[in-house]
């Protein structure tokens, strides 16, 4: 029981850790192309707790829309709002507010 | 056996009739102004049905789907529900009746406009029905997808900018109510209003204290409380007249409307701390609004801080009422309803302005009262409700409030009530004065249809016969109402 | 410690995370993206929260309760469509004034 | 007298409707009225003047008869809208229909030609409308709502010439009415949270609070006389009524005579009388402060008028002045001085309203708008100025003219109620109202006109040939309220009489117990039911 329940512990907690370091790195790195990919391997590995939860709907939802959608709309976007920088480019130019001439 | 149609079939028209209706403009782009109106006038006829069933037959409830609650639909259309869909459903008929005459040289933007106000209709009578939390939640992210749509709708960077910080905010506040949510489902084990309500006595103290800070942050930011408000004026300043006034008259109330419902019917009054708290941020909305919108150059940004005064106004009943009771509430109500007819009139005037003189700028509207006296008319007698002079609907707002405040004795509230309202006349007739005085250059003007005209005309004079209705209204407000707020303690320092 | 309560903690973590970086990124993608991670943060305590005290401490402790998992489904969806209508906003935004960030003024 | 509003009787609700309709659809048909349609914006316009004096001669006449006249809408749990005809109001009504056709007369006349009239005629029929509201309130609520309308549908006369002037005048009017009405709604919601009625009665309501909450009353008392002191132009919230005067004339004697002015000064005698009740008011202490912002305002007032060259203003600050004899009368806490004050209220609004008919006839014709400018026109105007002259007499208190039995009733009621001062702010003010109107009258019959007239061929009644028209519709309506102020003035003993009606109220306020009934009323006369 107790070696269960520690396993179930160690699990939660490996898990906890990975989710809120991605969700940090998404939010922190400099470069955007790079947040959007941190951000799609966050909904991953949320899908994975879900299904840890015994949420398997939810899971399923999560990797295709949360992950897979979202993701895909965000990448998408990126394209059109920063077309220099959808490849990994100079972190300052993301928060200055250059002005595009388009 | 109830006559057909009843209740149950009013209340499911009143949300698919506009519903059918913008997916109807969204296929026929072409034939969606005259397919909008039509629209409109049976939604009002719908939401009359329903009204006139509630008041003579009380509460009307609708299980949508059969199931039960938690995972069917429960609507239920009490006095405050109908009486915000009435309000809802007249200022409707008017945003239609204007949009129609608006958009006539604007083709894109009407085709986009039909299916979007039409959405947004739903949505809002849905939120009014609804009393399951989580249902809430759903129509109140689909009143802010529809509003910050329309926000948008004529694409000028303003508009675009207003658009995404509304509908950033809009998303926040509504994840911070669905975190509250949570947290009651935790507690409660259902998110139906009335078994919440049974079972909110026995949940832990800690958790329903967490859930009423969310869901009150969250409703708080997106009624625009100061100071929350900074998305207001942007979002409802640079949005098609139309749009700015059913955002100001309706998106801002159904975020105040369903927290009325929870502090009235969850909370039981929420915590006297928390009331005094919302009421002072009120008391400061009032005055810090006006005076922002007496500093406003142009008109449509004037109109946007005057909604962020009447906001305030909202607020203050909070503390008032946690001992003033179901009066308090219902000066607050009409408040609410007074300013939806009342804003929309003016915001549609502004309008009618801005088309004749191609600008909103105060200083220089050029004798607007001989060329477009039908719009300065409305502009001013929706003024008087928004003064909260008689007769009007804001004046039975204020004086029941202001009654309240006299009994309990807090003189500060009566002072920032009556200084707003003075403050508010110093805006209008500010506007009014300009409109007597010739600028020193004439100015091209542009027709502006009747329709235009007269649709904020009637708006305008309906605030003020509500002036005139509190013995139909009064009572209407009261039907299904449980219990009003009484078992709460006076808060400590008041005064 | 029980599991629902961490899980909620988790998600009030991911709440906190997410709404300090909307305030301090300028950048509406990120604020977006914020956003979704406050959604996924909520969406993971109603789901902790929603399950039965764990007392009886088997292998599969808890019983799923289908309640909040049917919600936090239409969540999601109400998630993805808003973050659909965020970007194409500020697609336009961009194309029409070459900016990603909303600027300091309220006034155009 | 016959016993007035036998309460076995029920109440006439149709007729005080018709009394507000009569002015308010005419109004609201004018304003859609094209421009040029000159001919039916007349008809409506005295059609509905004389109406509304048939209406209220009617309702006279009912009132001898017994009849009680009242109309009632609900509105909040247990407070209703309530248009009632009580001697007070039927007083006031009077007054304001008469004075009202008179000057609709001169304001058709006046206008002629002029720009923007339907909307000037609506707004005149809509504040006419809320006049009549005023005085036919019942109680509180009914009243607050009236005078504020009586504030928005007096602006955009005051603002009616659109010039900037006009603009700025109108945000001081407004500045200053808005706020008063703000005070005023304050104290009728406090009053209301303390006696949990509104409802005017002769002697007042809150006898039953006085002794529990008599600083709150006070307190009350204040804010209702400051909300209603505004209009009555009080010193010190007297400064928008000078300068109003930018309005066109028939504004000028409509907001003097007619509406605003008297309004406040009504609403005063209203709070005195039927909400404190004048002797509870006494007991209070309010009336003590009232009567010496009353005796200020009046010294103030001709003071001010003394150093004013524009005609206008002049005749403005002797408002200010005038208006607060009524206070005053109403302040002194006695029958005699109360009959002073009330009577006051017709009397003052005959005479001024003369004078500004005049000032606006000089300013028309001659183009005259200062007093250095009038030397000789008598001769060039004489019926006008014979109008003029009988209104400054008034004013002064020369006898027998209608002014002159208010300063006799006053200083009759001073010494009744045992004190001196008011004696010696009458004797004060009539020097001055000499010293501000001798010179005018001296200068506009004796001396000799400028070298260069302004206008060569004005004179009365023949103006220009243009003109020719308008020429007697300015003429007549000043020649028949002075012809009023000398009449009523003379016949001030008759039944019927401005003087006689006020007694009767004066009675009715004081309620003499049986003790006290050989202490005639009426000086040199016995009770006479």
């Amino acid at each position: 029981m107790d070696a269960m329940s520690l396993l179930d512990w160690a699990l939660d907690g490996v898990l906890a850790f990975v989710v809120l370091w991605l969700a940090w790195r998404a939010l922190a790195t400099p470069t955007l192309f790079l947040a959007v990919v941190l951000f799609i391997a966050f909904g991953v590995v949320l899908a994975l707790v879900w299904a840890r939860l015994a949420a398997v709907d939810v899971a399923l939802a999560e990797v295709a829309i949360g992950a897979g959608v979202t993701g895909a709309l965000l990448l998408a976007a990126l394209v059109r709002l920063e077309p220099t920088m959808a490849r990994g480019q100079a972190p300052a130019a993301e928060a200055s507010e250059v002005r595009h001439d388009d | 056996m109830p006559s057909f149609p009843g209740g149950m079939e009013w209340t499911l028209a009143s949300v698919f009739v506009p519903l059918t209706g913008a997916l109807l403009c969204f296929l026929l782009p072409r034939r969606a102004p005259l397919l909008g109106r039509l629209t409109a006038l049976l939604t009002v006829a719908a939401v009359l049905g329903l009204l006139l069933t509630v008041l003579a037959e009380g509460t009307q409830q609708t299980a949508l789907g059969g199931w039960p609650a938690p995972l069917g639909i429960l609507w239920r259309a009490d006095g405050l529900s109908v009486a915000l869909m009435a309000m809802t459903a007249l200022v409707g008929l008017g945003v239609s009746v204007y949009a129609h005459a608006y958009f006539r040289d604007k083709h894109t933007e009407g085709a986009f406009f039909w299916p979007l106000w039409l959405m947004l209709w739903t949505a809002l009578d849905a939120l009014f029905l609804s009393r399951d939390l989580f249902n809430l939640y759903v129509t109140l992210e689909l009143v802010g997808f529809a509003a910050a749509s329309l926000t948008a709708l004529d694409g000028s960077a303003a508009a675009l900018r207003g658009a995404i910080r509304y509908l950033l905010i809009s998303m926040l506040g509504s994840l911070s109510y669905l975190l509250g949510v949570a947290l009651i489902y935790h507690a409660c084990g259902s998110v139906d209003i009335v078994l919440v309500a049974e079972r909110i006595g026995t949940a832990p103290d800690l958790v329903v204290a967490v859930a009423l800070g969310t869901m009150t942050a969250g409703l708080v930011l997106k009624t625009a409380l100061f100071p929350l408000h900074f998305w207001l004026p942007p979002a409802h300043g640079s949005a098609p007249a139309p749009v700015s006034a059913v955002l100001s008259a309706l998106v801002v109330k159904a975020s105040f409307y369903l927290l009325l419902r929870l502090w009235l019917e969850v909370f039981d009054g929420g915590g006297p701390w928390l009331a005094e708290f919302l009421g002072v941020l009120g008391a400061v909305a009032v005055v810090w609004g006006s005076v922002a919108a007496l500093r406003q150059a142009r008109l449509k940004l004037l109109m946007a801080y005057s909604t962020v005064a009447q906001i305030g106004y909202f607020f203050m009943a909070f503390p008032l009422a946690a001992v003033g009771g179901g009066a308090v509430w219902a000066g607050a109500l009409y408040l609410v309803l007074a300013h939806g007819l009342a804003k929309a009139a003016m915001f549609l005037s502004v309008g009618s302005v801005l088309r004749f003189a191609r600008h909103d700028r105060i200083d220089e509207l050029d004798r607007i009262v001989h060329r477009l006296p039908l719009t300065l008319t409305a502009f001013a007698l929706a003024g008087v409700s928004i003064m909260g002079l008689p007769p009007s609907g804001g004046f039975i707002g204020k004086w029941l409030m202001l009654e309240a405040a006299f009994r309990q004795g807090r003189y500060g509230f009566v002072a920032v009530i009556l200084l707003g309202g003075v403050l508010a006349a110093a805006y209008v007739f500010r506007v009014v004065g300009h409109a007597f005085t010739p600028t020193a250059r004439a100015q091209r003007a542009r027709e502006v249809p009747a329709a235009m005209e007269w649709s904020a005309l009637l708006l305008a004079l309906a605030a003020i016969l509500l002036g005139l209705l509190p013995p139909l209204v009064l009572p209407l407000l009261e039907i299904g109402q449980v219990a009003v707020v009484s078992g709460v303690a006076a808060p400590a320092g008041s005064g | 410690m029980s599991q629902p309560v961490f899980w909620a903690l988790v998600g009030m973590a991911l709440v906190t995370l997410g709404l300090y970086a909307l305030i301090v990124h300028a950048h509406l993608l990120r604020k977006v993206l914020a956003l979704n991670i406050i959604s996924s943060g909520v969406f993971l305590v109603f789901i902790g929260l929603a399950r039965r005290a764990p007392e009886a401490g088997a292998a599969l402790p808890m019983e799923p309760d289908p309640v909040p998992q049917a919600m936090v489904l239409t969540g999601i969806v109400v998630a993805v469509a808003a973050t659909g209508l965020a970007l194409a906003l500020i697609v336009r935004l961009r194309a029409v004034t070459g900016r990603t960030t909303l600027g300091d003024d309220t006034d155009d | 007298m016959t016993p007035l509003f036998d309460p076995q009787l029920p109440a006439n609700a149709l007729l005080p409707l018709l009394v507000l309709a009569s002015s308010l659809v005419p109004g609201m048909i004018i304003f859609f009225l094209a421009e040029e349609r000159v001919r039916l914006r007349t008809v409506l316009n005295l059609g509905g003047a004389l109406m509304k004096l048939a209406l209220v001669g009617f309702m006279l006449w009912g009132s001898y008869q017994g009849q009680r006249f009242e109309a009632r809408l609900p509105l909040l749990e247990g407070l209703d809208l309530v248009l009632r005809v009580g001697a007070l109001s039927l007083l006031f009504l009077a007054l304001s229909a008469g004075l009202w056709f008179l000057t609709t007369i001169y304001a058709i006349g006046y206008l002629e030609g002029a720009p923007h009239r339907s909307r000037f005629f609506g707004f005149f029929s809509l504040c006419v409308t809320a006049t009549v509201g005023v005085a036919m309130s019942g109680n509180l609520l009914t009243f607050v709502l009236f005078f504020e309308l009586l504030t928005l549908t007096t602006y955009p006369l005051v603002v009616h010439r659109g010039t900037e002037a006009a603009r700025q005048a109108g945000q001081v009017y407004l500045a200053h009415t808005v706020l008063a009405g703000s005070l005023l709604l304050a104290g009728t919601v406090w009053l209301y949270t303390l006696t949990g009625t509104l409802g005017f009665v002769p002697r007042g309501f809150v006898a039953e609070v006085a002794e529990t909450h008599p600083g709150a009353l006070r307190a009350i008392f204040a804010l209702l006389i400051a909300g209603v002191g505004v209009k009555a132009a009080l010193v010190p919230l007297h400064s928008w009524l000078p300068r109003a005067m930018v309005a066109p004339a028939p504004v000028s004697a409509l907001l003097h005579a007619v509406a605003v002015v008297k309004a406040g000064a009504f609403g005063i005698v209203l709070i005195v009388y039927d909400v404190f009740g004048v002797e509870q008011a006494a007991e209070l202490g309010v009336t003590g402060p009232l009567a010496a912002v009353a005796a200020v305002t009046i010294i103030y007032g001709s003071l001010r008028a003394l150093f004013q060259d524009d005609l206008k203003r002049r005749l403005a600050f002797s408002t200010v002045s005038q208006v607060s004899y009524i206070v005053l009368g109403v302040a002194i806490v006695g029958p005699l001085a109360s009959v002073g004050g009330i009577v006051h209220l017709v009397h003052q609004g005959l005479m001024k309203i003369t004078l500004f008919f005049c000032a606006g006839n000089l300013a028309e014709t001659l183009g005259i708008h200062k007093v250095s400018e009038m030397r000789g026109v008598g001769r060039r105007m004489p019926w006008t100025m014979a109008a003029f002259t009988i209104g400054a007499l008034g004013m002064i208190g020369v006898p027998p003219l209608a002014g002159f039995i208010t300063k006799w009733y006053l200083s009759l009621g001073a010494l009744e109620a045992g004190v001196h001062w008011p004696l010696y702010v009458l004797m004060a003010s009539s020097l001055l109202n000499a010293a501000y109107f001798l010179p005018i009258l001296h200068a506009a019959w004796f001396a000799e006109p400028d070298p260069a007239p302004t206008h060569a061929a004005a004179a009365d009644g023949h103006a220009a040939p243009s003109r020719a028209h308008a020429g007697w519709l300015l003429l007549l309506p000043p020649l028949t309220t002075a012809a009023l102020s000398v009449l009523i003035g003379l016949f001030a003993s008759l039944p019927f009489s401005p003087l006689e009606w006020s007694l009767l109220i004066a009675e009715r306020e004081f309620e003499y117990p049986e003790a006290r009934a050989d202490v005639p009323l009426r000086p040199g006369a016995g009770s006479d039911d």
